[in-house]
């Protein structure tokens, strides 16, 4: 339980520096927070206690003692989308701070109505 | 004779990893890639369409049967959905070859070829992760091209739109992850058959975790906030493609997640109720709008917000009519957006204020515009009249005659604001003319073939049913679907 | 105020998330005849690849890590399209110190040959196409860090880039031509934790490699060009 | 190919041809349009007796177009008074300019009117209802610069109504399942009663807006008075005819008048159409109070076919026989004397370029056809005996009094008088009195406006001589089509159990009496001698040339102070505050988009937490 | 048609003229001797206009004018012919079998559009203000007449003239003790109509030269007088088929009528000149509200 939990909190903490914390920069960390705490929500709804990862490394092993490969499958993916829209991201954050000189978001609101 | 459907969505990638190699050789071949490769889509949807009417053409990829590896289905509707998007990215890459002139064109070209790939791909896909990951494809692509226009809007709408849609992902992501935990596959088709057996109360949370995510892609009421500055701050052409593809995915998939696996009833009223919303807030701010290429946003969000109605109406007709309206909207909004460029280009300002009499020096242009504005507020002749006319007559014979009552309310909105921009296009004395930039040919072109599908479509209606039908039958019951993808590799 | 706001529905959003979460039995098998249990039962006598992860992510789901590499295409593309021959910005950076420049010349190579096994070993040992060229983009990072006046050639990094990216589509089709659908596993598989085993899934995971690591050193390349 | 659609084709082809001909040279243009409109009127009178009918499916619904004698009847106003305004504008638009969109606009309006009389369901009705209402439209907008506002006004009034009366039509479709008018007929009476009046309800409204009903009405000056004269004839001589057509349809085809037996009656007449007889019978007064004001003679031509309009509705909503009769009947007098003045106007317009009543005098001697023509349209218009005008009154009054309505009698009688202010003005101001300098060389219009006019003010004459060929056409279409017992004409004297008129002997004795008297006084004196315009008695001092001895200006000063309480009520400008504090509205909500990156997320937010409460709480 | 029919036709014009002429004669009489002076004899007036019939010379201002005096003496006669003047055993009915009431309202309207025309033709400002004044004082008067009328019509349910004289048959049926209310307004009607001293701003001696009629001159004139005559005749007759059941021989009708001809005669001597807006208001105002009064009695 306590690994949804923790999960959860990194959301949390994520989406609170994205909807408060006026420094762009910090709104783009907080979105890989969200994406990391999504990433590690996934791995643990794949874990079966007392099993291994999913390798094959000796013949030994048996298919039986092993946990669910998808979710990690899936987190691998994810975690690379999160790295480009950050990366994207802050590309963005320098050609706004190009044009306004500032990286506080509440006064970047030309836009509007 | 159709190719391996596949290849629509290899080739466009392959030619973009290609792209870079390429400029090398020469700068003009990026221009005509997306063209070629765009225009092969088109050709593959074009062929494949009598198929898919019949039967859902199920597309195994590396090698594995549907609920083991990834698998394209292309029934009725994705082939429709699939056309409509390659037929507008081709004109609008017609259009793209000479309206480009900033340095990275080579860069525009490949974001936009892979935009249009990733909403094909949306489309086509039949898994869910799948899905999310074409979402990524065609959300980045358009954070970049938003920001394309170096001028200080453009970051900030792009920005804007990256943080509501990297919000939106996350939500999808847990959408996924939630559907995943419970029913352990991640083919539609197989998700659509074990949800049932899975305890209401997470399902709901998945569906409203899917839908807000969704929801953002395809301009919901609360959720759009980002949609006016994202289409007026792009370059004309990009604007032109949101309205006709972009959005059309996120529809596209928050169709196929109410309707073919959750069934969940109260989901389609809360649809219904939500497209109300969305195109009488969409439709009020429009009419106060200053600047062109802003009001033509907003009343594209309008329109959305009509396909949403059609889509909460759950009756094969009503999704028959909001089908309709998608192609309508494909078709007309492209047209409206190049002209408006155009019409911007020329005038100098983007306010509307400074349009007056261009009616009188750019009469072809002005001419586009018009018809496109009489085809969107759904006069007679033009496609426009006939999806509204069903979606009203569906929405009333489903009992919600209040909501039609809202949604003609919201057209006459629009009827008044787009005849005070054509009137100012042709009855304000016009300004002194400054000298006079030609247009260019390979903008008339795509503009006329859009008219001309327009006026078409409102002539002979009935052609373009007689593909819709197939198409919304498919959607509406979900056992043929499910049948025809988990049976496919036997 | 916005704090307040942002707060409360945070943990309204919080609570009712956790709240279904809580339903779902951690570490148990919830569902057992779900599709992680047949990778693992057919994971590897049909893909070859003792890593299942990897032959799940190469070969079962191939088409999404092939979505994947554009994301992370469409990210360097994007890059170079917005910070265009912009006009670096001024600021101060002095070189690191000694220490730093001398360990940075030893490990360098180490880290590549280390990323470069990592990508080869791909479907035997944990790790794979991306993890391996994210740890090269690290030794280039590092020479960034320590070198002011290193910085990788551009040409070079994009042709790589559109190789490997080709190489990986290439592949694919060679699936649809010979096998019977795209990314279809057409080589031998060969004997299980031996290096040439697993059929076509080393070879992608190593185009995969190549393209993440020269990805990311663009990256990091154009970040750096933004400051003189 | 059956003749209905072969008339829409060539009407519809004859429009696109004329536009893309155009361009080309004048001739053209304007001779395919009138070719177009001529055979097919020639086409439609071989359908006189017929009643064809042509079906097909088209987005699985099923269309009918049908010929009957109601629609027959329409259709012949239609291609009437179409194929004189066409004659009349060949020569009217021969130096203007953007002529082939006028004619695009005039054979569109010309066969989307033509569509709707013949369209036998709903969906087609819509649909050349709109086409109509766009075409109008492009044309109402044909004076580019100032006529924006009128024509954007015309074009949400009736894009308002037209949705309304959408609403109606769907809500129909969803009990019945079908469009066509026979059905809505059969299943009318099972409507219950509140449905009935619902539909009752948005199909007057929709039907209102075209036949500029008192509320509605506002778009119809400016509408008439910004079109081009030739085609403002058509707009208020035919094209509100389609409003009533729609009224004709709703209290009869479709049985709104069987409501009766449902809903409280009054004067044996159900609730909503009496209210109805009373929104007519005010339109008539109200608006031709506001005409007799007019100074530019379009809007007082505009305001006084409203109320001519009004008395129309009047006629249908008493749901007798008779009454049909008489808006039938006026509708034909209506169209003729609208069409003769409009273009009589046009022509005026034409040579001395004003339409402002108080700069125009004098015309008499210089355009005399002109005068002729405007004379008997003011005669008709007044109701007065000799002339056809007469006939449509007598029935409209016995009408009302057969059914004891003896206020609305009233208020009828009381319009028709104030109807005779505003006549006189029109043809004072402009043909009588003294003549500006500036018009003396004013020549009369060419023969080509000159005979749809003459033509016109004949009809009326023979209409006022033998008015029972018309009035056993629409005994016809009443029996056929409305289900009514049609006037009896046995012995060709118009007859009602309450009192009789015999046309002819009024028409004969008027005649007689006047030759008598004319031979009498002129052969007895040799001819009198002709003066000057100015040689008149000013007790002395002969008048300089610059005096204006014309009183136009102000024409009944102390008539608009004894009616101060009803001009300053004026529909327009609350409709106009009422649209401006609607935006007022539409900018606050446009708030919401605040412009701030994190109150959209913020939005995303609140919106996933609503959800999940709301759904949480639901299951 | 037996001859007496034919003469009737061709002599009732000419009786019109006549009596109409010399109730005018003895009504200025009256007025003088109210003004403590003679006054002119009673066929003054005959006199007079037999005298502009004699004159040789007149002038006109157009086709409108010269034909304006026709017309109006058209529209009173055909008037006269539609009006049952003596009904009984050997009664006047001319035409009037062939119209009804509503046809007699209107024809009325014919003279009076005929020499709004005329006099508008005539290019003097003052009879355009005349006519302009006239017609609005028209639609004034008009509303209590109407009324008047429609009660009638609806008390007897018919709308032909000859149905209410019959109604009217004996001495205590007459219209004026049946309906009174009607007969009220009908009567302030009348003042409207007759154009006498409280409502003469139509032909306003002072103001505007004599109104509409002020360029007529010479046979012109004449024929507008003896048309004057003839439709106060018109009138008078009317007023007695509705209100006093038809006159059975030529002396009842003359009594009736001279009776009915003394009431704005009276009226006119005592009030002074009402300005055009007043009128109408005055008219809007209690006539009006009497007729409506009527219309309750009726109804109910």
């Amino acid at each position: 339980m306590i690994y949804y939990v923790a999960a959860f909190s990194l959301i949390l903490i994520g989406a609170y520096a994205v909807l408060v914390k006026k420094n762009m920069i910090k709104i783009v960390l907080g979105l890989s927070l969200i994406d990391s705490g999504v990433n590690i929500l996934l791995v643990a709804l794949g874990y079966i206690n007392g099993k291994t990862a999913p390798i094959f490394s000796n013949p030994s092993l048996k298919a039986e003692g092993m946990v669910d490969p998808v979710p990690q499958a899936l987190v691998l993916t994810a975690i690379v989308i999160g790295v480009a829209v950050t990366a994207l991201a802050l590309t963005i954050v320098i050609r706004l701070h190009d044009h306004h000189k500032t990286l506080d978001i509440s006064k970047i609101r030309e836009l509007k109505w | 004779m159709y190719f391996d459907p596949v290849l629509m969505i290899a080739l466009p990638l392959f030619a973009a990893f290609l792209i870079p190699l390429l400029g090398r050789v020469s700068k003009e071949i990026p221009k005509y890639v997306p063209v070629v490769m765009i225009g092969f889509n088109l050709y593959e949807s074009i062929m494949m369409l009598p198929h898919s009417m019949v039967k859902p053409i199920i597309v195994i990829i590396a090698a594995w049967k549907p609920p083991l590896g990834i698998n394209l289905t292309i029934g009725a509707l994705g082939n429709v959905l699939a056309l409509i998007i390659s037929l507008v990215g081709f004109v609008v890459a017609i259009y793209n070859v000479r309206f480009v002139q900033k340095e990275p064109t080579e860069k525009y070209h490949m974001l936009y070829m892979l935009m249009v790939a990733g909403a094909t791909g949306m489309v086509l896909t039949g898994d869910l992760f799948n899905l999310f990951v074409f979402l990524e494809i065609t959300s980045i692509s358009s954070y970049a091209l938003t920001a394309f226009i170096r001028d200080r809007n453009g970051a900030e709408a792009a920005f804007k739109y990256l943080l509501i849609g990297s919000l939106s992902s996350t939500f999808v992501l847990l959408g996924i992850a939630l559907i995943y935990g419970t029913t352990g596959t991640l083919n539609m088709a197989d998700i659509a058959e074990k949800i049932q057996h899975v305890d209401s109360k997470i399902t709901i949370v998945a569906l409203i975790l899917l839908v807000t995510g969704f929801g953002v892609e395809s301009e919901m009421f609360p959720l759009n906030g980002w949609a006016p500055d994202a289409y007026s701050q792009a370059p004309t052409a990009i604007g032109a493609a949101f309205g006709g593809i972009v959005v059309k995915a996120g529809v596209y998939a928050l169709a196929r997640l109410i309707y073919t696996i959750f069934n969940f009833q109260g989901v389609f009223f809360f649809i219904l109720i939500m497209g109300v919303i969305t195109l009488l807030i969409a439709e009020m701010s429009a009419i106060r709008q200053k600047q062109l290429k802003r009001m033509l946003a907003f009343s594209s969000i309008g329109q959305m917000g009509l396909v949403l109605i059609a889509l909460g109406l759950a009756t094969v007709r009503g999704v028959e009519g909001g089908l309709f309206q998608m192609f309508n909207h494909a078709m007309i909004k492209p047209l409206l957006f190049l002209s408006a460029g155009y019409l911007v280009y020329y005038s100098g300002s983007k306010d509307i204020s400074d349009l007056d009499g261009m009616g009188r020096k750019k009469p072809l242009l002005s001419f586009f515009f018009a018809f496109g504005a009489f085809a969107i507020m759904g006069l007679p002749p033009l496609s426009g009249f006939w999806s509204k006319f069903i979606i009203i007559s569906e929405t009333i014979r489903g009992g919600f005659v209040v909501v039609a009552a809202l949604a003609l309310f919201g057209s006459v909105i629009e009827a008044v604001y787009y005849l005070r921009v054509v009137g100012r296009l042709y009855f304000k004395q016009p300004n002194e003319s400054e000298k006079t930039k030609y247009v260019h040919a390979s903008a008339i072109l795509a503009m006329s073939v859009l008219a001309l599908v327009v006026l078409f479509a409102g002539l002979f209606p009935d052609m373009v049913m007689s593909y819709l039908k197939p198409a919304a039958t498919e959607l509406v019951d979900k056992t043929a679907y499910i049948k025809a993808v988990l049976t496919a590799g036997l | 105020m916005r704090k307040a706001i942002a707060v409360i529905f945070l943990g309204i959003i919080g609570y009712y998330l956790l709240a279904t979460f809580f339903n779902i039995p951690f570490g148990i098998a919830r569902v057992l005849d779900g599709v992680g249990f047949k990778y693992l039962a057919m994971g590897v006598p049909d893909t070859g690849a003792a890593n299942v992860v990897t032959s799940i992510v190469v070969n079962f789901r191939g088409f999404d890590t092939l979505g994947e590499v554009t994301v992370l295409f469409l990210a360097a593309t994007g890059m170079g399209a917005l910070l265009h021959h912009r006009e670096p910005m001024k600021r101060s950076r002095q070189n690191a110190s000694i220490i730093v420049k001398a360990g940075a010349r030893i490990l360098f190579p180490l880290i590549i040959i280390l990323g470069a096994y990592v990508f080869v070993h791909g479907h035997l040992t944990p790790g794979g196409g991306f993890q391996g060229g994210a740890i090269i983009a690290s030794g280039f990072l590092l020479m960034f860090m320590s070198y002011r006046s290193y910085h990788v050639n551009h040409v070079v990094i994009s042709r790589v880039e559109s190789l490997a990216g080709s190489t990986f589509v290439i592949i694919g089709l060679f699936g649809l031509v010979y096998g019977h659908s795209f990314l279809a596993n057409v080589l031998p598989l060969g004997t299980v934790n031996t290096l040439f085993s697993a059929g076509v899934i080393p070879l992608i995971y190593i185009a995969v490699g190549f393209k993440v690591g020269s990805e990311l050193t663009g990256l990091l390349d154009t970040m750096l060009k933004t400051v003189k | 190919m059956e003749t209905i659609p072969l008339i829409l084709l060539i009407l519809f082809g004859s429009a696109l041809l004329s536009y893309v001909i155009g361009k080309i040279n004048f001739v053209l243009k304007v001779g395919v349009a009138l070719a177009g409109i001529l055979v097919s009127g020639y086409y439609f009178l071989q359908l006189y007796g017929q009643a064809q009918s042509y079906t097909f499916r088209l987005l699985g619904f099923d269309i009918i177009w049908r010929i009957n004698p109601l629609s027959w009847f329409f259709g012949m106003l239609i291609f009437g008074l179409g194929i004189l305004v066409a004659i009349f504008s060949t020569s009217y638009m021969k130096n203007k300019e953007r002529v082939d969109f006028y004619c695009f606009a005039l054979c569109m309006t010309i066969a989307s009117m033509f569509g709707i009389v013949v369209s036998g369901d709903l969906l087609s009705f819509f649909f050349f209802w709109e086409i109509m209402t766009w075409a109008s439209f492009l044309m109402v907008i044909y004076y580019r610069y100032e006529a924006q506002a009128a024509g954007i006004k015309y074009f949400v009034m009736s894009m308002i109504g037209a949705y309304s009366m959408l609403i109606a039509i769907l809500m129909v479709y969803a009990q019945l399942g079908t469009f066509s008018f026979d059905a809505l007929a059969s299943g009318w009476s099972d409507f219950s009663v509140s449905f009935q009046i619902a539909l009752f309800v948005l199909f007057a409204i929709g039907f209102g807006v075209k036949a500029a009903v008192m509320p509605l009405h506002t778009w119809a000056p400016d509408a008439y008075g910004m079109s081009p004269a030739p085609f403002s004839a058509l707009f208020s001589g035919v094209l509100s005819k389609m409003g009533i057509y729609g009224f004709a349809l709703l209290m009869f085809v479709f049985g709104a008048g069987k409501l009766a037996g449902s809903v409280t009656t009054i004067h044996g007449v159900a609730l909503p159409s009496y209210i109805l007889a009373w929104f007519g019978a005010l339109t008539a007064l109200i608006a031709t109070l506001i005409a007799v004001m007019q100074d530019d003679a379009k809007k007082l031509l505009a305001y006084s076919s409203v109320g001519q309009l009004g008395y129309i509705i009047l006629g249908f909503s008493l749901n007798s026989s008779m009454g049909t009769t008489a808006a039938l009947f006026h509708a034909v007098n209506h169209t003729i004397f609208k069409g003769m003045l409009f273009l009589s106007i046009g022509a005026v317009f034409y040579r001395t370029g004003t339409r402002k009543l108080s700069e125009m005098g004098g015309l008499i001697s210089n355009m005399p056809y002109t005068f002729f023509v405007v004379l008997l349209g003011i005669i008709t218009m007044a109701g007065i005996p000799p002339l056809s005008g007469f006939v449509g009154k007598w029935l409209i009054y016995e009408a009302l009094l057969e059914k004891q309505m003896v206020l609305l009698a009233v208020v009828a009688f009381m319009a028709s008088t104030a109807a005779f202010l505003y006549c006189y003005r029109l043809i004072f101001t402009i043909f009588l009195g003294q003549r500006p300098p500036r018009f003396d060389d004013v020549k009369e219009v060419p023969w080509t406006q000159r005979a749809p006019m003459l033509l016109l003010s004949l009809l009326t004459i023979y209409l006022g001589f033998y008015p029972y060929g018309l009035l056993n056409l629409i005994g016809q279409a009443e029996s056929t089509v409305m289900g009514l017992v049609p006037m009896n004409l046995s012995q060709s004297i118009l007859f009602n159990d309450l009192g009789h008129v015999s046309t002819i002997a009024v028409m004969n004795t008027v005649g007689t009496v006047f030759v008598i008297v004319f031979v009498l006084f002129n052969t007895l004196y040799k001819r009198s001698r002709k003066v000057g315009l100015k040689d008149i008695h000013t007790s002395g001092e002969v008048p300089g040339p610059e005096i204006n001895l014309h009183y136009a200006t102000d024409f009944y000063q102390p008539f608009s102070r004894s009616i101060r309480y009803v001009l300053e009520r004026s529909a327009d400008r609350l409709y106009g505050q009422f649209a401006n504090n609607l935006e007022g509205f539409f900018d606050v909500l446009r708030y919401v988009y605040t412009g701030n990156a994190q109150t959209y997320a913020l939005f995303v937010i609140m919106f996933l937490a609503m959800l999940l409460m709301f759904t949480n709480w639901l299951i | 048609m037996d001859t007496s029919f034919n003469l009737w036709i061709l002599l009732m014009p000419f009786v019109g003229a006549l009596v109409g002429l010399t109730y005018m004669g003895i009504g200025r009489r009256i007025i003088a001797r109210v003004q403590h002076r003679y006054g002119p004899p009673i066929f003054q007036n005959i006199v007079d206009v037999l005298k502009l019939y004699s004159k040789k010379t007149a002038i006109t201002h157009g086709v409108m004018f010269h034909l304006a005096p026709t017309l109006a003496i058209t529209g009173t006669i055909s008037t006269l012919m539609f009006l049952p003047i003596l009904t009984g055993p050997h009664g006047i009915y001319l035409f009037s079998f062939k119209g009804d009431l509503i046809l007699l309202m209107y024809i009325m309207v014919f003279g009076c559009l005929a020499m709004a025309l005329g006099a508008g033709q005539s290019g003097n400002p003052n009879s355009a203000i005349g006519v302009s004044r006239g017609l609005s004082q028209m639609v004034g008067y008009e509303a209590p007449f109407v009324i008047a009328m429609v009660t009638l019509m609806v008390q007897f349910n018919t709308t032909s003239v000859h149905d209410i004289i019959k109604a009217q048959d004996s001495f205590v049926h007459w219209n004026m003790f049946q309906s009174p209310f009607a007969f009220i307004a009908a009567l302030f009607a009348f003042l409207g109509f007759m154009g006498n001293k409280p409502f003469d701003v139509v032909i306003a001696p002072a103001e505007i030269a004599s109104g509409p009629p002020s360029e007529f001159g010479g046979k012109y004139l004449a024929l507008m007088q003896t048309n004057r005559g003839m439709f106060a005749f018109v009138k008078l007759v009317l007023y007695v088929d509705l209100f006093m059941g038809g006159a059975a021989n030529f002396v009842s009708l003359l009594a009736k009528t001279f009776f009915f001809y003394l009431i704005p005669l009276f009226v006119g001597i005592v009030n002074p000149r009402f300005r055009t807006e007043q009128a109408i208001t005055f008219f809007w105002k209690w006539p009006t509200v009497i007729g409506l009064l009527g219309f309750l009695m009726v109804i109910l």
